[in-house]
């Protein structure tokens, strides 16, 4: 019997900083053993426990997508005492990752649909992953079309700029980058808030899903948005954080009524949630 | 002390209906013997649901801290002195509050007399001048009420108010003790082995439960030291070690500010005796300070102010 | 085997006492090596917390000065 | 499913030659509480008792319970790598536990044994002990065994029930696990007809002690409309948000996870953790989802009075031991809040 | 007060020292200094109050 609490050796590969605070960075880990890689099969939307000796562990979406192999991506916000120790740490260093966790997008289900993705600020990880499985070439024509709505306080604080400006050269993903405001005169996409780009753009909700991930408040005024262009609250995913420990649903904090938003979750669709205690 | 109930009603009533409170916190009858349940009550018709006897140990203090209502609050000689610890430490107004005040004939000790009849359970207790009588499936027994009250409440020497709006009976005659710390200076008499033996002895059952400290009402700190993770003063496992030191610095942090109400001893789901540490600091305050916490509205306690004449023999 | 030395935690006011090593320090005065200094802003700075942590991590005495 | 008779007289060779196959735990004395501790003689059994302070869970679950071992010396070829703490899982035998506690293990089991992810400690030491129960002849005025769907002699989750005869005890085996103890025990004697109908008439008798509460309406409820019922402010005002009642309790089983550091090594431990502490559920953010009061003791008794119901078709995640109704330092009684949950008015259905 | 409560619970007194030391009173600090080493010296090695391994189970 395989322990759920034990982490897998990884060793950190390279370290990007994404924001100009730097309080965004992605980390690239590497699996010691290989055999650990091939039982680390995920999905976008799921997390993992980063897990650092001494220190303690942290769930963290995963950023990589499945369909990109050797490595791990997150990008991990300093916030706390664990991700505090993560942005010290270097390249080569030693620690655990811890999963896959949680459940993920339904992007199976979601086959011949078109897809609209509003992500706000470093909530923005597992949609990369779920960005990247999509534009895989095999999987790109089993989808309609891919719009994605990201907005960050400034371009400077966006995720993943390179990666931005290719998907805006494609002619397969309508992409609308948004800042709340650009002092960089330079700025040639939106400036305005999520919800009111989401607004603007107003993608179809016909043979439609949205999958919504965000700050909390972004998500409270995109949700009427999307409902008034026409999605319907089980057409609306959305993906949740919490405070957990065990990430398996033993332990028993992160749950709304009956579900664990660990193992559950994190991914609900808003029908789900509105059935569920606002504890989140 | 029953005779209170109908006073405490009336007075709870009075204060709703004439609209000079928003709430009235007091007691509710427990649903097992020997206990009580804090209740509050905001409407007129809801009074009856206040009740008083030997059992209210727990200090109501603790249910004031922050509010912002006008509050009706019944109150006993040690918790009185921790209303006037709130206010000196800015937790409450004194406009705030009514204060339904309550000579005290001291608390029954529940955990001594559950130990006393070794398994047997209560089904009954009624408490007369001198005994409480306990009666349960096939038994009856008697204990005498002095011996068998709160170990606070036994060396209590403040049983009636120092600050009340209203009395709801005649003050009582306050104790006259010999020697209100005889256990601290057991203790003090040891080695020093022989005292850390005593503490981990006593320490031992702590289950990190926190329930003397939320029991407290000094204890408001929004966030608690053990809580604290940046840096983490200490582990939150049962190692002894850790749990000492909670033990201690949760008793220092209450150095110049117990009212010595019990409250703490009182919650322990495993009785350890706490008070053995608040209560050495305690007479430390009264020996060095002349201090006694809570009993005069605009004094800060000694711990919190500097005055040149501060006791400085520990200092070479 | 050199004979056992205690480690002793020396929390010094940057204004009294730090000043007063440093002024020991440069009279060339000879002392124990038993402390291990901590700087402390002002010696009212030091917390019950502290004296405990560094119980906790093992030293043999604690030493505040103002 | 044999039954034997074990002859109080002969309790010690019952006992010696259990402890040649197993260790054996039991309630004993320590201080003025009763805890589960190592039984040598029968004289160690504190019997007859009420109830232990702890629950059972603390058998399987120890409160800090070291997980994993690191080492953080740079000069280490493993450093900062988690490794699994070695552990020996001996034979072991509870002797007189309460049917309430064993209940609650198989409560707890849903939780810790699911068929995703296994609790490998609570695993190993659920199949490495063997529960011999002691039937309650006399329950205290605070139990509500039978109205959760257990009683003063419910066998859920024993191996082997004792009922306590005048001179013996009445052993009844109820597993395979059970029926090899016995097997292999010394001290018994054969059960009579006689033996059994006293026995029945015990727990008959005892069964008739307890008080019934009405449960029934639970699974019926609108969880919503019952999380958002107005009663939940006057049953959180006296709470002091201690975790005394999640402690003590047998069927919680929440849990921390928390590393600490000596010198070069360190370990990661987990420890019980409590819903009634509000840094159980903070984010690192500062934001808090049950940052008040009332949320979290609504928490706690939604979670095992309805979630656990609703979410596993069984429960309530209560046993009706009363350890919290005595141990409350404020009196909220879980009877009470039973009520009023059962006898609040919401519409029909769980699920939307 | 602390001192008090250490002692109380079982720490040796002469482990932990106060002192009030002026930047210009190099002398007295050499002074306490060595006095407080040596007190602390006497009462050998450190006992308790030492977290190491958590004992746990």
């Amino acid at each position: 019997m395989g322990n759920p609490y034990l982490p897998y050796p990884v060793r950190i590969d390279e370290i990007i900083t994404e924001t100009e605070d730097k309080n965004l960075k992605t980390f690239k880990f590497v699996f010691l053993n290989p055999a650990d890689e091939q039982a680390f099969k995920y999905e976008p939307g799921q997390f993992a426990e980063l897990s650092i000796a001494g220190k303690g562990e942290i769930p963290i979406g995963i950023a990589s997508s499945p369909t990109e192999t050797g490595f791990l991506k997150f990008t991990v916000n300093k916030v706390g005492l664990v991700t505090s120790h993560l942005h010290n740490m270097s390249v080569g260093d030693v620690m655990g990752v811890r999963g896959p966790l949680g459940n993920w997008y339904p992007l199976k289900e979601l086959e011949g649909k078109n897809i609209v993705i509003v992500g706000g600020g470093f909530a923005f990880t597992t949609l990369r992953s779920t960005i990247v499985y999509l534009l895989q070439p095999e999987n790109r024509s089993r989808f309609g079309d891919i719009t994605v709505i990201y907005g960050a306080r400034t371009p400077g604080m966006l995720l993943y700029k390179d990666e931005l400006a290719a998907w805006e050269q494609r002619s397969d993903i309508h992409m609308h980058i948004t800042v709340d405001r650009a002092d960089d005169p330079t700025w040639k996409y939106n400036v305005g808030f999520v919800p009111a780009i989401t607004e603007q753009k107003a993608p179809s909700a016909e043979n439609a899903v949205a999958i919504v991930c965000g700050p909390p408040i972004m998500i409270k005024f995109t949700q009427p948005v999307l409902e008034k262009v026409g999605f319907t609250p089980d057409t609306i995913i959305m993906s949740l954080e919490m405070r957990m420990k065990c990430g398996i649903g033993i332990c028993g904090r992160c749950n709304l009524g009956t579900e664990y938003v660990c193992k559950d979750g994190p991914v609900f669709t808003l029908a789900q949630l509105n059935n569920l205690p606002k504890e989140y | 002390m029953l005779e209170y109930v109908g006073k405490i009603r009336d007075i709870a009533r009075r204060l709703l209906s004439e609209n000079k409170v928003d709430v009235v916190i007091g007691f509710r009858q427990g649903t097992i013997p020997m206990m009580s349940e804090p209740a509050v009550v905001s409407r007129p018709e809801d009074v009856d649901e206040l009740y008083w006897d030997y059992n209210c140990g727990i200090n109501l203090t603790n249910y004031l801290t922050k509010r912002t209502d006008r509050i009706g609050v019944v109150a006993k000689g040690c918790d009185s002195r921790n209303i006037v610890t709130h206010i000196v430490e800015n937790q409450i107004k004194r406009e705030q509050l009514y204060i339904i005040g309550v000579p005290c004939h001291g608390m029954i000790d529940r955990s001594r007399i559950l130990a006393a009849l070794d398994g047997q359970e209560p089904t009954a207790v009624v408490v007369n001048d001198t005994e409480i009588v306990v009666t349960g499936p096939g038994f009856e027994r008697k204990f005498n009420r002095q011996e068998y009250l709160q170990n606070n409440c036994a060396t209590c020497i403040h049983r009636n108010p120092v600050v009340y709006d209203e009395l709801v009976a005649e003050k009582v005659e306050e104790q006259k003790l010999d020697d209100r710390y005889a256990d601290v200076k057991k203790i003090e008499a040891m080695s020093p082995d022989e005292k850390w033996a005593f503490f981990d002895k006593i320490l031992a059952p702590c289950l990190r439960c926190y329930a003397c400290r939320n029991a407290c009402p000094l204890c408001y700190c929004p966030t608690c030291f053990v809580d604290e993770s940046r840096p983490q003063w200490l582990g939150k496992s049962i190692d002894p070690t850790d749990v000492r030191t909670f033990h201690f610095l949760r008793a220092y942090h209450c150095a110049g500010r117990c009212t010595d109400c019990g409250a703490c001893e009182r919650a322990c789901p495993v009785n350890i005796p706490v008070r053995l540490l608040t209560k050495k600091l305690n007479m430390d305050v009264e020996d060095l300070y002349g201090f006694e916490p809570g009993m005069v509205p605009d004094v800060r306690p000694p711990l919190d102010v500097y005055r040149p004449d501060d006791p400085g023999g520990f200092i070479k | 085997m050199s004979e056992w030395e205690p480690k002793i935690t020396a929390f010094l006011c940057n204004w009294c006492s730090y000043g007063a090593a440093d002024l020991a320090g440069i009279g060339r005065m000879q002392h124990t090596p038993a402390h291990r200094v901590i700087r402390v802003p002002c010696s009212g700075r030091i917390s019950p917390k502290f004296i405990l942590a560094a119980f906790r991590r093992g030293v043999d005495g604690i030493w505040v000065s103002g | 499913m044999t039954s034997v008779i074990i002859a109080k007289s002969k309790l010690n060779d019952f006992l010696a030659s259990l402890k040649s196959g197993y260790q054996v735990l039991g309630p004993v004395r320590q201080g003025d509480m009763i805890a589960f501790g190592p039984v040598n003689k029968a004289e160690d059994l504190a019997l007859p008792y009420s109830n232990t302070r702890l629950s059972i869970k603390s058998v399987f679950f120890p409160q800090s319970e070291r997980m994993f071992g690191y080492s953080l010396d740079k000069e280490d070829a493993d450093a900062g790598i988690i490794k699994e703490t070695p552990k020996e899982y001996p034979n072991r035998v509870v002797l007189g536990l309460r049917p309430c506690d064993a209940k609650a293990v198989t409560l707890v089991d849903v939780n810790m044994d699911n068929p995703q992810f296994q609790d490998p400690w609570w695993v190993k030491r659920r199949e490495t002990t063997t529960l011999i129960g002691l039937g309650c002849e006399h329950p205290c005025s605070t139990c509500f065994c039978t109205s959760m769907g257990s009683g003063p002699f419910d066998e859920t989750g024993l191996d082997v029930l004792l009922t306590e005869l005048p001179d013996a005890y009445l052993a009844k085996s109820l597993t395979p696990k059970g029926d090899q103890l016995l097997k292999q025990a010394k001290g018994t004697d054969a059960a009579s007809p006689a033996n059994e109908k006293t026995a029945a008439e015990i727990k008959t008798k005892a069964e008739q002690t307890l008080p019934q509460l009405d449960t029934a309406k639970l699974k019926d409820k609108n969880m919503m409309e019952l999380f958002n019922a107005r009663f939940w402010e006057r049953v959180q005002f006296a709470c002091i948000n201690c975790g005394a009642c999640t402690f003590l309790c047998p069927t919680c089983w929440c849990f921390d996870i928390q590393d600490e550091v000596s010198k070069k090594a360190g370990d990661r431990i987990r420890n019980w953790d409590s819903c009634m502490f509000p840094l159980f559920t903070l984010h690192g953010t500062g934001h808090n989802p049950r940052d008040h009061k009332v949320q979290r003791v609504r928490q706690r008794f939604m979670h095992k009075l309805k979630y656990y119901i609703d979410k596993y078709g069984d429960g309530p995640a209560c046993v009706g031991c009363g350890r919290c109704v005595q141990a409350c330092p404020v009196n909220i009684d879980i009877r009470n809040v039973i009520t009023l949950m059962n006898e609040y008015q919401t519409s029909a259905g769980t699920k939307a | 007060m602390m001192k008090g409560l250490l002692e109380y619970m079982g720490t040796e007194p002469g482990r932990l020292h106060f002192s009030w030391i002026s930047s210009a009173e190099s002398t007295k600090f050499v002074e306490v200094a060595n006095t407080v080493a040596e007190e602390v010296k006497a009462l050998g090695p450190a006992k308790h109050f030492i977290k190491e391994k958590a004992e746990v189970a």
